[in-house]
């Protein structure tokens, strides 16, 4: 229970720290992040260039923080995407519990979990070419299900309550149930999952645009920079650790927000501590 | 096959022990893995690098310096007319499953690699053939429709090589050649074991057995090498890597030549490509050291052209589109184009994605904005090659001589000029190597006047190898790993 | 139970009838043609006609959905485009890396992860209990790709403990072959192992504060004697579901990692085929991976039933 | 001389009070009953004693047991105990088992962890005891689990449990309070046999002074963390010396003054109603079987009655109740409000705004996020335009019940239990209602707060008019509360009537068996306490 605060407090401050650079990154970067210097490449950190330069002698700080800018962007949109389509249907499956759309909707949920989430995400970037919007679409459709199954679970122990059945009686239907009573109070489950997939997306927009099939350049993004580092670990191994840290530090930062967050959002879970 | 397999692996224990005898078994690295083994159908650059001259011969080959040497014929006369080819076959030549080969091989393969319904990628090379006769067993007779300067190289390509017609339906996934290598099996996805064909004609290989391993990650090639789980990647990913080879004492450096004029394409359709001035524009926006340097980490060669540097009838023009962004910036106001915006479409290979991002950039000095879309071999024949949905792209042309395509109808970068063709099909008829030489340097000249495409580099061979194997081909006239002449050292 | 099961079964083969016609016409609209990639730049339109005949791309995609379900069904999943040798046989080939491989992962995930998350979930606000988080926290938080090229660097090239990847195949003996998954396996199974580390810990903690295990206290059971017979069997069902949904993740999620180890997996194949346009691969295999995905997870709802005796009965 | 002496036990759980100096002792071979309303500490002094307290709690006092203070002893010393000397039952039998381990299994444990016996012997003792227990072997197997028994069943399992190893002291902490009356009388009955034959001693924690009152010898009531008053049980009932005490026994017995308001017109009119639901089919093309919840139930209410509905749990009355609400589709027969549309989910809002309804769960019926002016105005949404007077009519609703006007713009949260119920009662009066449908809505309440709501009922009913329908489980209350009474057992209607007839003269064996079951305290005990002899 006191440490809820702590670990909330840290996540916060290190995605505070890269969502600034973001930020930042759209008013001003240390150094034009497209602006090659063939003379000036790889070189390790120094006074003028703070992470060193990358084999085209781009500024790898400012390519991190533009890069950060795409990873939360991407991220953001792609659970923006799942909670707006999950969400709802989540809430319908639940209004109809033990009916046929209820049957329909978590199948169609099983189904999209049994595809192996890489290999769709290729194939669309197969069929729609490379690019940042079909990484969103890719990461998106794959976050679908997880709301709609968290919107479900959240919703059906709601619905077991009196003050639905008040509603009821006060000949609410179950559209108008589920908007006014349930999804105010699944609030907090979603912005705790919401925060999970948030990083899971960080994680997949790496790993997407590592593969390629992320932004596309000359646009920076932080998987691409570790695929493109990786040939060079040896002798210019900050191109590969830098952007490789950026990562793990804002997925780190994510998930200690969303594990504070359940604590302190989760009476439950508070008392469990 | 179990069997022999023990068998083998009885041997490799015994040569194996240390300081006994030299090695006799390699692991040669690829990028790609060959999607089958059949060189007659199908284009891919893996097939050859694993049957060239190793399983499959054909009636010429290619020596390691693009020379034209003798194959399955040790021998031929050419009639006055320049008409007729007289092949004279080896004698006690067989396929690996056994069958003898004879002058009914040679006229079945190339009647399949011209017929109908053919599947041979490189179809033209048979365009001129009119007919194939067995005159003797050891005796072939081609009769052409016009003379042709190029017949005896066109014989040595990887596509004309000679097949069994009892062996020829399986040769995608057994094939069974002459060479001097025979085929054991493939792991697919993994890699490909050859081992010593006992009955070869010629002299024996040194090598008894021989792997390919297919790794397609650069960082991972790296890391084999280093490993040594590889002991060659004739074609190394990673050119970054090389300096480090080059440092460590255990590895040669190999650097050569290859075919591949690295252009970046211009799509004569759009209406501003059309325009010579942008064109030229273009060509003095590109720093090309600077692509050298920054993509392939300064392995290439300029070109002003699209002409091979190692070849005796290169004429280096590079100097005809200089650097000079102020220049650019000039042609592309008088023709209006300033702001332009292009689509820069890129296959997959490290010198078009990177070479892309850095012309992108040098563009960009110029006031070209570009739009870069990273593409697959797949999707790139389709929408850039074949669709002509393109703007600028980057591609090397790895086909030895091959300016010709300047003079073809309907070619992806949709040039047309009537004076080029006229070039080349005087080319076609001309034998006289003087008159050659001049015609292929006005040839030269003429698409560099015109700045058809901008001429990037041509693209440098560079391999890695254990410092004790000797023998791998230097340069690659034609995509191939011969491995009959390699040996260990030590 | 046998009720249980059809019904699941039932369901099983319609989320496979969707399956295939989803994965058929999503992979049927991407642009490229296999036959003009085989042949490549120099090939004149008319081979490339030949070839599509002798494919068998010439005919419609109802057909050819038709004779792929068909063939499927009977066994046969049809011939690759580029290898020319049939699919099932490549996959078999595959498997035989891909299916090991995933199997020391979770082996090696499991391994880790019970202890640690036993541990943590009993020493609950412990210092020891922080640590193990903040070590799974890193753990989650680490792309696997990135932690695979530190692993080869460190160990295959620096020290020269393992070979930088490939794999010698099962005849050339069992140990080779697991030295040489074992980088690819550790890769895989640390973000498994802190994922599973934590549900064991929670899953645990959530049993820990159920009635019964008041009640085993009560009859004087100590703390770690109720954790393990009470409290164990219990927080194993949500384990369970990870677990299996772990093994589906690892045989088709292990691409790039198959990448960086040089591995001739499933999901390198998968990458090769659809860079090649070899469809019929492309189809089959996820199919197959879907299938499979399907299977486990109606395995894991019978292993749920054989485990909770609630569930045992349910509709028999 | 004592089994167990406890010395001003004093516990704060994270700096918050929860007992203070509670002393007591417990005799051998008699039962000690611990009595007081939810939150007075009660369950936290039997954990205090197992030493099973949660963390953060901090403990003075001694508690002896043969001369050893229990608090000193250490961890492994307790375990030894537990189990051993000290058994313990709780409140929630459905939980209190390892869902996936069998009975003998369970009760094998006890005797197995303490090294009393080898495995298969200890299963033969767990047969005995299960037996004992009232659960045979015929129809009990050792290889049971649990979730194939009832509630009760359950509880059994639990006592045999505890009871295993003899122990000298069994604790049952509200150990019939989540069961039916019939169980619970048995539940009781095995206790107190179990008491006698075993010669062990029992704590038996209630909050039914009814139950204390069949069972304990001694008696000690706490309030707030302390014992006010305690001594043999006769005696204290007839003293009630604390107020406290005076207090809870006034309202454990309270009748709210009612006035009949009932008039001839029929209100409600239900006709032939059956509902039943599908079962799991059991063989693989068969038909489901059905599971028939409500069978052919008919009555009527008139208007301003209050009819009460009483039975056990899975007699039907929860589907009756819904249905009468409209919430679900009946297979046969049908509801009429004031002779309009037949009642349906389908029915018109208009016609569903002449009844509404107070659910049992007071924390459960309130949307938290939501003010409670809006939690009032809910029903509106019936009416065909929301009231221009809306806020002024949600204020009189809330004055109604007995709250102020700004708690109106309070959220749930910060009411209490009973609060919570009136404002349920308010958002049940806002519209005007002819009929009010009471679905165990005092059941989850402490005896006061109970009276207090029971006389806010009765004064409303006289007031507005209403007509009630009052189910519930609880035989005292429906008998305080209710003009006519209807019993319902297995789907249908057994026996109705006249409450106090019903009540005095029961025709069928099931009330009959009903009323028995019921606990009572002895009217005489009950009478003022100036009559009561001094002790």
């Amino acid at each position: 229970m006191r440490r809820a605060p702590l670990t909330l407090l840290a996540g916060a401050a290190l995605t505070g720290v890269f969502a600034l650079a973001a930020l930042v990154s759209l008013l001003w970067t240390p150094f034009d992040v497209t602006a090659m210097n063939i003379g000036a490449r790889l070189q390790a950190p120094n006074a003028q260039h703070w992470f060193g330069t990358d084999h085209f002698g781009r500024d790898v700080l400012s390519m991190i923080m533009v890069g950060a800018r795409i990873s939360i962007a991407v991220a953001v949109v792609a659970v923006g995407m799942g909670m707006v389509l999950g969400v709802p249907l989540g809430l319908l499956a639940a209004a109809n519990r033990g009916g046929l759309l209820d049957e329909v909707i978590m199948r169609g949920n099983d189904l999209i979990f049994a595809f192996p989430a890489l290999v769709i995400a290729i194939l669309i970037t197969a069929v729609f070419g490379p690019s940042a919007v079909n990484a969103i679409i890719a990461i998106g459709i794959f976050n679908t299900p997880v709301f709609a199954r968290v919107a479900r679970g959240g919703a059906l122990s709601l619905w077991t309550l009196d003050y639905i059945r008040a509603a009821e009686v006060s000949g609410k239907g179950k559209l108008r149930i589920s908007a006014e009573h349930i999804l105010p109070n699944i609030a907090n489950l979603l912005i705790v999952q919401g925060t999970i997939q948030f990083s899971l997306g960080i994680l997949a927009e790496a790993a997407l645009s590592y593969v390629g099939l992320g932004a596309q350049p000359p646009m920076p993004s932080w998987g691409r920079m570790l695929a493109e580092a990786q040939t060079m670990i040896s002798f210019a191994p900050h191109l590969a650790i830098l952007p490789g840290l950026a990562i793990v530090l804002t997925v780190l930062g994510l998930n200690l927000m969303g594990d504070g967050l359940r604590d302190s959002l989760d009476p439950k879970l508070r008392r469990a501590r | 096959m179990l069997g022999r397999l023990k068998m083998g692996l009885a041997i490799l224990a015994l040569v194996a022990s240390p300081a006994l005898a030299q090695r006799t078994d390699i692991s040669v690295g690829m990028v790609l893995e060959p999607p089958n083994l059949d060189p007659t159908s199908g284009a891919a650059a893996a097939i050859r690098e694993v049957t060239y001259s190793n399983i499959f011969e054909g009636l010429t080959r290619f020596g390691p310096d693009g020379s034209i040497l003798p194959g399955l014929a040790h021998a031929w006369d050419l009639s006055d007319d320049g008409l007729t080819y007289t092949f004279h076959l080896r004698e006690g030549v067989q396929f690996h499953d056994g069958a003898p080969f004879s002058a009914e091989d040679v006229v079945f393969s190339l009647d399949r690699a011209r017929a109908e319904d053919s599947t041979n990628a490189q179809k033209q090379l048979f365009a001129a053939i009119e007919t194939v006769t067995a005159i003797d067993p050891l005796t072939v007779q081609v009769t052409l429709s016009q003379p042709q300067g190029a017949f005896l190289f066109n014989m040595a390509w990887g596509d004309a090589v000679i097949m069994s017609p009892a062996s020829v339906a399986s040769n995608a996934t057994n094939p069974v050649g002459t060479g001097a290598f025979r085929f054991v099996r493939w792991v697919q996805g993994d890699r490909l074991e050859l081992e010593r064909n006992p009955y070869y004609w010629g002299e024996a290989p040194a090598l008894e057995r021989a792997t390919f391993r297919f790794i397609s990650d650069p960082s991972a090639a790296f890391a084999a090498m280093m490993a040594g789980d590889v002991d060659a990647f004739p074609n190394f990913p990673a050119p970054e890597s090389l300096a480090q080879f080059q440092a460590d004492p255990r590895f040669n450096v190999i650097v050569g030549s290859t075919e591949g004029e690295t252009i970046l394409s211009m799509n004569h359709q759009n209406p501003a490509l059309a325009d010579i001035r942008v064109r030229q524009a273009i060509s003095h926006a590109i720093n090309r050291q600077d692509i050298i340097d920054g993509a392939m980490f300064g392995y290439g060669t300029p070109i002003g052209s699209h002409f091979a540097p190692h070849h005796p009838d290169y004429l280096d023009l590079t100097a005809n589109s200089p650097h000079d962004p102020d220049a650019a910036r000039a042609l592309l106001a008088e023709a209006g184009q300033e702001g332009l915006t292009l689509r820069l479409m890129l296959p997959p290979p490290t010198y078009a994605r990177r070479g892309g991002e850095i012309v992108a950039a040098q563009l960009r000095e110029v006031g070209i904005a570009t739009e870069i879309t990273n593409l697959e071999w797949a999707q790139w024949l389709e929408q850039v090659f074949r669709g002509h949905d393109f703007d600028l792209t980057i591609i090397s042309h790895t086909e030895p001589m091959d300016i010709g395509i300047y003079a073809r109808d309907n070619y992806y970068f949709q040039y047309d000029s009537a004076d080029m063709k006229a070039i080349m099909a005087e080319l076609e008829v001309t034998s006289d190597p003087d008159a050659r030489t001049a015609l292929l340097q006005a040839a030269q000249r003429h698409i560099a006047d015109d700045f058809v495409v901008a001429f990037l580099f041509q693209l440098a061979k560079t391999g890695v190898a254990n410092a004790d194997i000797e023998g791998l081909w230097e340069n690659a006239p034609v995509p191939a790993n011969d491995l009959t002449g390699v040996r260990w050292a030590r | 139970m046998l009720r249980f099961a059809l019904q699941r079964l039932f369901s099983l083969a319609i989320s496979l009838v969707v399956a295939s016609l989803v994965i058929f016409f999503v992979i049927e609209v991407i642009p490229g043609d296999p036959a003009a990639y085989m042949l490549g730049m120099n090939a004149q339109p008319e081979t490339v006609a030949a070839l599509r005949r002798e494919l068998g791309l010439d005919a419609g995609p109802f057909a050819r959905y038709l004779a792929w379900v068909g063939g499927m069904l009977v066994g046969d999943f049809g011939t690759s485009y580029t290898y020319r040798v049939p699919v099932s046989e490549l996959v078999l080939a595959r498997l035989g890396v891909s299916l090991p491989l995933t199997l020391y992962a979770l082996l090696l995930s499991t391994a880790i992860a019970f202890p640690v998350g036993l541990i943590a979930a009993a020493r609950r606000g412990s210092g020891l209990d922080a640590g193990i988080m903040g070590a799974t926290q890193l753990g989650i938080a680490i792309p696997n790709f990135w932690f695979a090229m530190l692993l080869v660097l460190v160990f295959a090239i620096s020290l020269q403990w393992f070979s930088a990847g490939g794999f010698p195949g099962w005849d050339k003996g069992f140990w080779i072959n697991i030295k040489a998954l074992t980088l690819p396996a550790v890769a895989l199974a640390l973000p498994q192992a802190s994922i599973l580390a934590r549900v064991m810990r929670s899953a645990v903690i959530e049993t820990l504060g159920q009635d019964y295990i008041r009640t085993a206290r009560a009859k004087g059971l100590s703390q770690r004697q109720s954790v393990l017979r009470h409290a164990l069997r219990n927080a194993l069902i949500p384990v369970l579901t990870i677990i299996g949904l772990q093994f589906s993740f690892l045989l088709a999620g292990a691409i790039i990692i198959e990448n960086v180890f040089f591995l001739p997996g499933l999901g390198r194949l998968i990458f090769q085929a659809i860079t090649q346009r070899d469809l019929i691969v492309v189809e089959s295999v996820v199919m197959l991976l879907v299938f499979a995905v399907i299977l486990v997870t109606f395995l894991v709802d019978m292993a749920y039933a054989a485990a909770d005796p609630r569930l045992r009965r349910r509709g028999a | 001389m004592s089994l167990i002496r406890v010395e001003n036990l004093s516990l704060d759980i994270h700096g918050t009070p929860i007992l203070r100096d509670v002393s007591f002792d417990i005799a051998p071979g008699r039962v000690f009953g611990l009595v007081g309303e939810s939150g007075s500490g009660k369950s936290m002094t039997s954990l205090a004693l197992m030493k099973l307290l949660p963390d953060g709690a901090t403990r003075a006092g001694r508690a002896l047991m043969d001369g050893r203070d229990l608090f000193g002893l250490d961890e492994g010393a307790m375990c030894g105990l537990r189990g051993n000397e000290i058994g313990m039952i709780f409140q929630e039998p459905m939980t209190a088992l390892n869902p996936v381990r069998t009975i003998g299994d369970q009760v094998a444990e006890t005797l197995v962890i303490h090294g009393a016996a080898r495995r298969a012997e200890a299963l033969e003792i767990a047969r005995a005891k299960l037996d004992r227990v009232g659960l045979d072997g015929a129809r009990f197997p050792l290889d049971r689990y649990p979730h194939e028994l009832s509630g009760g069943q359950r509880q059994r399992v639990c006592i045999a449990m505890a009871i295993a190893l003899r122990p000298r002291l069994l604790i049952a902490d509200e150990p019939t309070t989540a069961l039916d009356v019939t169980t619970q009388a048995q539940i009781l009955d095995l206790l107190r046999g179990l008491v006698a034959e075993e010669g062990m001693s029992l704590l038996l924690i209630t909050h039914d002074l009814a139950v204390v009152a069949g069972l304990a010898d001694h008696v000690a009531v706490m309030q707030s963390g302390r014992i006010v008053e305690q001594g043999p049980t006769e005696a204290l009932f007839r003293r009630r010396a604390h107020p406290y005490t005076r207090a809870l026994f006034a309202a454990s017995a309270h009748r709210p003054a009612r006035v009949p308001t009932a008039r001839p017109d029929t209100l409600l009119e239900v006709a032939g109603l059956r509902r039943s639901y599908a079962l799991p089919r059991r063989t693989l093309f068969g038909p489901a079987p059905r599971m028939e919840a409500v069978r052919g139930v008919s009555f009527a209410l008139h208007k301003g009655e209050s009819l009460g509905l009483v039975g056990e749990s899975g007699c039907g009355k929860s589907t009756l109740t819904r249905a009468i609400l409209g919430l679900e589709a009946v297979q046969a027969g049908h509801i009429r409000l004031q002779g309009q549309t037949p009642i349906s989910p389908k029915m018109p809002k208009p016609a569903r705004a002449a009844m509404q309804v107070v659910f049992q769960d007071p924390y459960g019926s309130f949307n938290p996020r939501w003010p409670v002016a809006r939690l009032v105005a809910e029903p509106f949404h019936l009416l065909p335009e929301w009231p221009k007077d809306a806020r002024a009519r949600v204020e009189q609703a809330l004055c109604d019940v007995g709250l102020t006007a700004p708690d109106a713009d309070k959220y749930i949260h910060e009411f209490s239990g009973g609060q919570r119920q009136r404002i349920a009662i308010a958002r049940a009066l806002i519209n005007r209602p002819d009929l009010i449908v009471l679905d165990e809505a005092v059941s989850a309440l402490d005896v006061r707060v109970r009276a207090q709501i029971l006389d806010l009922l009765a004064r409303l009913q006289e007031s507005h008019g209403l007509g009630y329908l009052f189910i519930s489980h609880d035989l005292h209350v429906v008998r305080a509360i209710t003009d006519r009474v209807m019993v319902m057992r297995a789907g249908e209607i057994v026996e109705h009537g006249p409450t106090e007839a019903v009540f005095a003269d029961p025709a069928h064996p099931y009330t009959r068996e009903l009323i028995a079951a019921t606990p009572v305290i002895p009217p005489a005990w009950m009478e003022e306490p100036r009559n009561a002899p001094v002790v």
